[in-house]
């Protein structure tokens, strides 16, 4: 057989789920299943995030809570079960199956629920229980699978329409695909595709070096020193520290900015973090409705923090009580570094940091509600992507007073987001552009620190462009042999 | 009747038994550098963290990585820097104390624990025993890691838990190896003849067994001692080790790993500084085993050059 | 002594009924896994949900005595994480990390024998002298340390052995290379001192005065009177090893018993975690059987109760 | 065929330097017995292991001299060639025979092993080895042959050590007190064996010993040593009749049993015995290992009765592995008996919590009951920290010396160590701390055997002097007849784990009942030769 036109690709983590009902909250299953074995109904133009046509071919909103989709004509299942309208409405049934518990449809739907038909053939409407303008980018997120997918429990041999097919999965060492040659779209250059995984980003890179693998994602940023093979790319993650503001000394907002003037983060870029890093002004990336171009980061000042400081001492706030910065290594390599620089830069203005690295679980309870009462002052570091394309995705969760993830009891600005969140166009993008300048400039919530950088090394044999979706879609088909 | 040996004096002296065993640790030059080494580290682990604690915990970023052998940087930087630009030199003598403290609590209270079990355990050779024995299968089948994740779960992650857990997984070792011993100990002509004497079981097992079984837990403990640091340079590799701002030389092993491509020196000069602790115990405990056995003593003795 | 081997063997029941209720209550104190399957956002009625689903809103003892009905019926419970029974995974990953701690402990017990006695002939001489640095240098290596550095060496620098991953004998070399490193070196020391003892005895006079072989008088007469502590701590660190030659088996990607746990106390995979906790506990209360058996077969003044 | 020239042997010690052997000289022609008599400590069996090269260098240095061994000078020949040497044309009896075997081995594979070392295949090796057992008249030795060295009696072990030795027929044999743990109906046997192959192989013969008897009977010259020097070497008709060195005088009159019988303590009569022992049992279960076959139980004491009267010295002689040293060790708690009861003052002995320290015991292999890592001052105070009230502790030192000084020894050797001493030294310091704390009955197995004449009479008579000023009463197992016969008031005959008889020393030894007590009298060099004179 020949194997010129496989290839190996090397993950961090192991796959030991392929359910495609959680692709889009769990990152590997996507990374493998998006785009190859399962397709959405629509995808997103990596840089504008405007959705485009994929398995269907056009969509419109009849009415505020009803969407009609046109269906792509002569597609076919991996298991030879043609493409149609009863297929989509049994795939999106499914993602509501209680026993499934599927994450993505907690993310993408929340609690509005859907009823969708089958109008003719090519034909689907979906009827939703609350208007949702986010419907064309909840669709480029939902996969579809085949109805012979069991509804019940998780799929462990998922069935889509993608150009690749799930040939043959050992969870505990190696996952195969190959090409599928009923594929409706272009044929990919790829034949087979096998993904291995490996804990240890050297470990990754030197697989690639040595020929056993053409693709190690997350490679570390001090190993990437083949300018050749090791790619950057911003990878859609955000990194901040959030204040909680309920006790003093992080509910005094002079006390909260003085925190951000203090840290210089260029001093970061190219040691902690890569030189590709990007110091960030607000909690998504740049190609994502709602992001404010005229907003810059904090400029690295300490006098005036130190002047800020003192107004606050001054004014009876304890500036010096102890405040515990919480942390997980499992958000971010080498995280302890970079907590332990920013907690030397606050000790500089005369704040007091202590770090406090915990397991996921903990950081998770930490971050969201209900929040205990009992703690001191505290502040939790934490990573965001927002690949979804639209602010709302960040908003609601971070910065409405109603967020599971937010200390924020601002009823002028939940007005200004749930504004936002009903428009559509224009407007939409000015509300959520305004709250994002309202957040950094009046409220201050947060220390926000960089949009974070990935490096994956690419093997001589083949090419391959990284952008900010590789985090959670790898299209084998953008692979291409030299 | 009697021989015509030299007389050896009357008992010497507290002072004189010092001086002597000076002399026969003169005589054992490696030991004697172990000593040396030992002192310093000894001394670096009381005085260190006031000496250079806020050189070892000063970040630099502009140092980061810094080469070693180098004297741009002053001094402090000849062993080269770490990932924060910290002086490596600085974080090895300001960790002795952690590490000291983690390593010396976790293998003494092991050791004290299980050899006390496995005394009973091998003196009774009873019921007693057989519940002894089954509660060490029991930590010995007990998943480390899951006792560190709880430890460190349920507790706050300090360096007292983490000795807690790193105690608690070794206390088996010592326990079936001074059972083993004193299996055979036990069976043998003088002890049982200590037993016709109507010495007490805790007699016979502090006079007669103790100090037979002792080199071997010596051995075990000065080797455990070496294996704690790495286990806990482990768990921190994991992620339930000790946490930052707090280091030991484990810890910054396990930190450096991760640029072995780049900068080997991160994380070789706190390994190498494991070694050679490791070493000089050992080396200090191969020669308390020959110098406490009078079997072997004459190893030490005879190379004293007055006995020429 | 088929008589002890079936009292140990209904001893080692009770113990093994200890070590579940230990593992089952204790592993539940690490918090609730709900946090780690749904996203971060999830609202409160699905973590309910969730946690109904799975019986984690059940009372502690409820939740253990269900346990319990299942596991008399050899229902081990589903991974929580993989989906799968859990005890599969477990008996899947077993074999590879008893290989892999076979392998190496058997290497580590050869070579530690025959470096730590010929040491021993000769204390603080030049061989033992050099013995004891490497055994030492080898004991005091962290094993990712080590791991690492002979992919880079072995792997990429040299290009003689694959990084890692599992398939022919040259898949093993490395990361059982890695693991005989530090019992060797413990071992070594270990003989080596239970020997200086051993050769320094009377018997060994006897076997002199008889005209035995230099080797034999090591290797035959004083070894086997060694040989207690020395079992007693091969055994340590093969029990250990059977537990979970975690670092190794996460770096080099080898799916055993050690990274199937680590993985599993992460994901908070109870159903896992406890057949895992089983399987490798009746495997160490085994190994502890045969090793009080091999004491009164090495040694035969003793008795046991 | 090998001549020893101005051989000195000298060890280190942390309190200087022990000339062990200064300047000695001997030879030994084929088919010749040399004996060399001496006082215990005397140096006569570091002189023999330098031959052999046995002595640990350092801390032992051979400061001059040379061995020739046809010719050839050992002490400058190879390791390898040492080794070749050793065991088949040179071999050893050990003195110490518990800690001389090799505890974990069966000892059958440890006689077999003399073989394989040289060159003989395993499967006749074992068999010659099984040959040599029987001959050495170890009873059962097929089935024993798988047994270890502990399951074996002191004379047993001395058997096996014989067996070893002789295996390749070697040209010298170095027999350092071989037959001191045998009675004598096998010692004769024993004796006799060696003979036969002096005659056949023409042999040659160093006999370390203390007995005189042997002596008179086996050697054709005698050495005398003392402090470590050969004083006086001649025939033994020379030696004897008309010896030269004070030493030799002094040893030569020592000899025991030339005197009259005790009297018998009167007190025997009237009062209750301090100990009773009624129809005791011990039987060996048939200790089937794993992988050991089993084999049939030793039935090594059957229904044994008698009593020990206060002030009382009661003998107990008998054939090697008649069950006498178990009969003590069942006494005093270390085995179990199966059947029968003992009491000591009307309370049970064998269901006692604790040892009582009215009874002390000294044990038949000296270096393995010292503990090695003690010192002798710590071994003989230990009685005395275990029993606080018996001395109080600033005068340990004190009464060590004493103690020390009372068995022949001298108070600067309280501060070595026991691997420092000859086998007869260690058995003194045995002794000493049995004495320490100055019981009401004393065990003695084979206490004085390895003692030299002189020095066995000085110790028997602190004994003696012990039980009159005190009152002690002594159970007194030996082998040598003089000396039970002037020593015991009472004698006790086993055979095969039973009594055959017993009576007063008079009875016994006058007017033997049993067939076995007969031969016995009748093997005893000494006592034969008197009765024949
Ligand atoms: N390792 C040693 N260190 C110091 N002195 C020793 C050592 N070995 C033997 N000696 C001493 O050497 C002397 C001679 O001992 P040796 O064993 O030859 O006596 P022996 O004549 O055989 O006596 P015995 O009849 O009691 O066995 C003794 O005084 C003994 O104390
Ligand atoms: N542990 C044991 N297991 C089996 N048999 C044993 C054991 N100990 C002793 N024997 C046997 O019991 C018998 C009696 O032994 P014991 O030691 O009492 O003899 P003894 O009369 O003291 O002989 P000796 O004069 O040779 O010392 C012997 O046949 C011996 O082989
Ligand atoms: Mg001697
Ligand atoms: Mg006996």
């Amino acid at each position: 057989q020949d194997a010129s036109k496989d290839v190996r690709i090397v993950m961090a983590s192991a796959v030991d789920v392929v359910e495609p009902c959680h692709m889009n909250s769990t990152g590997y299953i996507g990374l493998v299943l998006k785009g190859n074995v399962v397709e959405t109904l629509l995808k997103l133009d990596p840089k504008t995030s405007q959705p485009l046509p994929n398995l269907a071919t056009e969509w419109t909103q009849v009415d505020p809570t009803t969407w009609r989709i046109k269906l792509r004509d002569g597609v076919k299942f991996h298991d030879g079960t043609p493409f149609d309208a009863d297929a989509v409405v049994t795939a999106l049934n499914r993602q509501f199956v209680p026993e499934l518990a599927c994450r993505d449809m907690i993310r993408s739907f929340g609690s509005v629920k859907i009823q969708p038909k089958a109008l003719d053939k090519t034909t689907v409407e979906i009827v939703t229980s609350e208007p949702m303008p986010l419907m064309p980018l909840t669709l480029a997120q939902t996969g579809m699978t085949a109805p012979s997918t069991p509804m019940k429990e998780a799929s462990r041999q998922p069935i889509g329409t993608g150009p690749y097919v799930f040939t043959s999965w050992n969870p505990a060492q190696n996952l195969v695909f190959t090409r599928f040659d009923g594929y409706w779209g272009e044929k990919p250059q790829v034949a087979k595709a096998t993904y291995v995984w490996r804990s240890e980003p050297a470990l990754r890179a030197s697989m690639v070096e040595v020929g056993e693998a053409d693709l190690a994602l997350q490679i570390a940023p001090q190993d990437a020193v083949n300018k050749e093979t090791d790619i950057g790319y911003l990878n859609a993650d955000t990194s901040r520290v959030r204040f909680f503001m309920d006790k003093p000394p992080l509910n005094d907002v002079r006390v909260r900015e003085a925190m951000n003037l203090a840290v210089d983060r260029s001093a970061f870029i190219g040691t902690i973090v890569s030189p590709l890093s990007v110091p960030a002004s607000q909690f998504m990336l740049s190609n994502v409705n709602g992001y404010d171009p005229s907003l810059k980061p904090w400029p690295y000042d300490v006098a005036k923090a130190k002047a800020l400081i003192k107004e606050a001492k001054a004014a009876g706030v304890p500036v010096d009580k102890e405040i515990t910065l919480y942390g997980s290594e499992f958000m971010q390599a080498n995280l302890s570094e970079m907590l332990e620089t920013l907690a030397q830069y606050w000790a500089e203005i005369g704040v007091n940091v202590k770090i406090a690295m915990v397991d996921k679980i903990q950081h998770s309870s930490i971050r969201r509600k209900p929040y205990p009462t009992d703690r001191g002052p505290t502040m939790v570091h934490e990573l965001h992507d927002n690949v979804a394309g639209d602010a709302f995705y960040t908003m609601i969760v971070y910065y409405t007073s109603n967020g599971g993830l937010t200390n924020i009891y601002d009823p002028n600005l939940d007005k200004l987001l749930q504004d936002a969140s009903v428009s559509t166009g224009e407007r939409r993008r000015d509300l959520f552009q305004q709250a994002n300048r309202t957040i950094q400039r009046e409220v201050v919530p947060d220390v926000m620190l960089f949009h974070m950088v990935s490096y994956i090394r690419v093997g001589k044999r083949v090419s391959y462009q990284p952008d900010f979706t590789t985090q959670g879609k790898l299209e084998l088909s953008a692979i291409t042999f030299k | 009747m009697t021989l015509s040996s030299p007389a050896p004096g009357p008992a010497p002296a507290e002072a004189a038994a010092w001086r002597q065993s000076l002399g026969l640790l003169w005589r054992d030059k490696f030991a004697f550098a172990a000593v040396l080494f030992l002192i310093l580290v000894a001394f670096a682990a009381c005085f260190g963290p006031w000496l250079l604690g806020p050189a070892a915990t000063k970040i630099n970023l502009l140092a980061r990585n810094a080469p070693p052998m180098s004297t741009q940087l002053g001094w402090l930087y000849v062993l080269g820097a770490d990932s924060l630009g910290r002086s490596i030199l600085a974080r090895i003598i300001v960790g002795a104390q952690n590490t000291m403290m983690l390593a010396g609590c976790a293998v003494v209270a092991s050791l004290l624990i299980g050899s006390l079990l496995g005394f009973v355990a091998g003196y009774r050779n009873d019921w007693t025993s057989g519940v002894i024995l089954r509660l060490a299968d029991i930590l010995m089948s007990f998943p480390s890691l899951l006792l560190a994740m709880i430890v460190l779960y349920v507790l706050t992650p300090g360096v007292a838990n983490v000795i807690v857990v790193l105690a608690i997984t070794r206390i088996p070792i010592y326990l079936r190896t001074t059972r083993a011993e004193v299996l055979e100990i036990r069976e043998r002509t003088f002890v049982v003849a200590a037993r016709v004497m109507g010495a007490s079981p805790w007699r016979i097992v502090w006079k007669h067994v103790r100090p037979t079984v002792t080199p071997t837990l010596v051995t075990i403990a000065t080797l455990e001692f070496a294996f704690v640091m790495l286990s806990e340079s482990s768990l921190s590799f994991l992620g339930l080790g000790i946490q930052a701002p707090e280091f030991t030389w484990g810890a910054m092993v396990a930190q450096g790993q991760s640029y072995l491509g780049t900068a080997w020196w991160v994380a070789f000069w706190p390994g190498l500084a494991i070694t050679l602790t490791a070493m000089s115990l050992n080396l200090l405990a191969n020669w308390v085993r020959i110098a406490t056995d009078p079997v072997q003593r004459w190893r030490l003795e005879t190379r004293s050059p007055t006995h020429g | 002594m088929s008589g002890y081997v079936t009292t140990r063997m209904l001893h080692s029941a009770i113990s093994m009924m200890g070590l579940i209720v230990l593992v089952f209550f204790l592993a539940r104190l690490t918090g609730n896994p709900t946090d780690l399957y749904l996203p971060i956002d999830a609202p409160a009625e699905v973590r309910a949900a969730f946690a109904k689903a799975n019986g984690f809103d059940q009372p502690l003892l409820a939740q253990f005595q269900t346990f319990l009905g299942n596991l008399v019926q050899f229902d081990f419970g589903n991974s929580l994480r993989l989906e799968r029974p859990a005890v599969d995974l477990v008996l899947q990953a077993f074999p590879t990390s008893l290989i892999l701690a076979g392998t190496a402990m058997t290497i580590a017990l050869v070579v530690a024998v025959v470096a730590g006695s010929l040491a021993a002939r000769n204390p603080n001489g030049v061989l033992d002298r050099f013995v004891n640095m490497i055994a030492l240098a080898g004991a005091s290596l962290p094993n990712f340390w080590l791991a690492l550095v002979s992919v880079l060496v072995f792997a990429v620098g040299l290009r003689w052995l694959p990084t890692s991953g599992t398939g022919g004998l040259s898949y093993w070399i490395l990361p059982v290379m890695v693991l005989t490193v530090r019992p060797c070196g413990l071992l070594a020391q270990v003989v080596r001192g239970a020997m200086i003892s051993a050769l320094s005895s009377a018997y060994v006079k006897t076997a002199r005065a008889k005209g035995v072989k230099k080797r034999v008088i090591v290797f035959v007469h004083a070894l086997r009177n060694a040989m207690l502590p020395i079992i007693t701590v091969a055994g340590d660190q093969a029990s250990g090893m059977i537990n979970g030659a975690v670092v190794v088996e996460m770096i080099f990607g080898f799916p055993g018993i050690g990274r199937l746990m680590m993985e599993s106390i992460q994901y908070r995979d109870f159903a896992v975690i406890q057949a895992g906790v089983i399987v490798t506990a009746a495997a160490i209360f085994l190994l502890n059987i045969v090793i009080d058996l091999a004491y009164a077969l090495l040694d035969p003044r003793i008795k046991h109760a | 065929m090998v001549e020893v020239r101005n051989l000195s042997v000298e060890f280190h010690t942390k309190g200087g330097v022990v000339p062990a052997v200064r300047d000695v000289s001997w030879h030994i022609d084929r088919g010749e017995t040399l004996a060399i008599l001496g006082e215990s400590g005397s140096g006569k069996s570091v002189s023999s292991s330098a031959l052999m090269g046995l002595i640990d260098i350092p801390p032992g240095r051979i400061t001059s001299g040379e061995v020739l061994y046809r010719g050839e000078d050992l002490l400058k020949a190879t390791a390898e060639r040492q080794r070749e040497i050793n065991g088949s044309r040179i071999a050893m009896v050990f003195q110490d025979t518990l800690a001389a075997l090799n505890p974990v081995y069966p000892i059958g594979w440890q006689v077999a092993e003399t073989f394989r070392s040289h060159g003989v295949a395993r499967a006749s090796a074992n068999a010659k080895a099984l040959e040599l057992l029987e001959r050495v008249g170890l009873p059962n030795a097929a089935a024993r042959f798988d047994d270890f060295p502990h399951q074996f009696s002191g004379g047993q072990r001395q058997r096996i050590m014989i067996a070893m030795a002789i295996a390749l027929n070697p040209d010298l044999l170095i027999a350092d007190e071989p037959t001191t743990a045998l009675d004598v109906t096998v010692q004769a046997r024993i004796l006799g064996l060696l003979k036969d192959l002096q005659r056949e192989r023409g042999m040659g013969l160093l006999m370390i010993t203390h007995d005189l008897g042997i002596v008179a009977g086996m050697a054709d010259r005698v050495a005398i040593m003392n402090g470590g020097r050969i004083v006086e070497t001649g025939t033994v008709r020379e030696v004897f009749e008309t010896p030269k060195h004070p030493y030799t005088r002094s040893l030569l009159d020592a000899i025991p049993g030339r005197h009259g019988f005790p009297e018998v303590a009167p007190s025997a009569g009237g009062e209750e015995p301090l100990l009773r022992v009624e129809a005791l049992s011990k039987e060996y279960a048939s200790t089937s290992g794993l992988f050991r076959k089993a084999r049939a139980p030793v039935l090594a004491l059957d229904r044994v009765s008698f009593t020990l009267g206060r002030g009382e010295t009661l003998g107990i002689v008998g054939e090697s592995g008649s069950g006498k040293s178990t009969l003590v060790r069942t006494l005093v708690g270390l085995e179990e008996a199966t059947g029968g009861e003992a009491t000591y003052r009307g309370g049970s002995l064998l269901r006692a919590k604790e040892a009582t320290r009215q009874i002390q015991m000294v044990f038949q292999d000296p270096t393995a009951s010292l503990n090695p890592r003690m010192s002798v001052q710590e071994i003989i105070s230990e009685p005395w920290a275990i029993h606080r009230d018996v001395v109080p502790r600033e005068n340990w030192r004190e009464r060590v010396g004493d103690l020390l000084v009372q068995v022949g020894l001298s108070r600067e050797h309280a501060a070595r160590f026991p691997h420092q001493f000859s086998g007869g030294q260690r058995q003194r310091i045995a002794i000493a701390r049995a004495l320490a704390l100055k019981p009401e009955i004393i065990i003695c197995d084979e206490a004085v055997s390895s003692l030299d004449v002189s020095v066995q009479a000085q110790v028997i008579a602190l004994l003696k002097s012990l039980k009159d000023e005190f009152g002690l009463s002594y159970l007194f197992i030996a082998h040598d007849l003089p000396v039970v016969r002037s020593f015991a008031d009472r004698v006790l005959v086993m055979h095969k784990g039973v009594i055959v008889e017993q009576g007063t020393t008079r009875q016994i030894f006058t007017d033997p009942q049993h067939a076995y007590t007969r031969e016995l009298l009748g093997s005893d060099p000494l006592l034969g030769a008197s009765a024949a004179a």
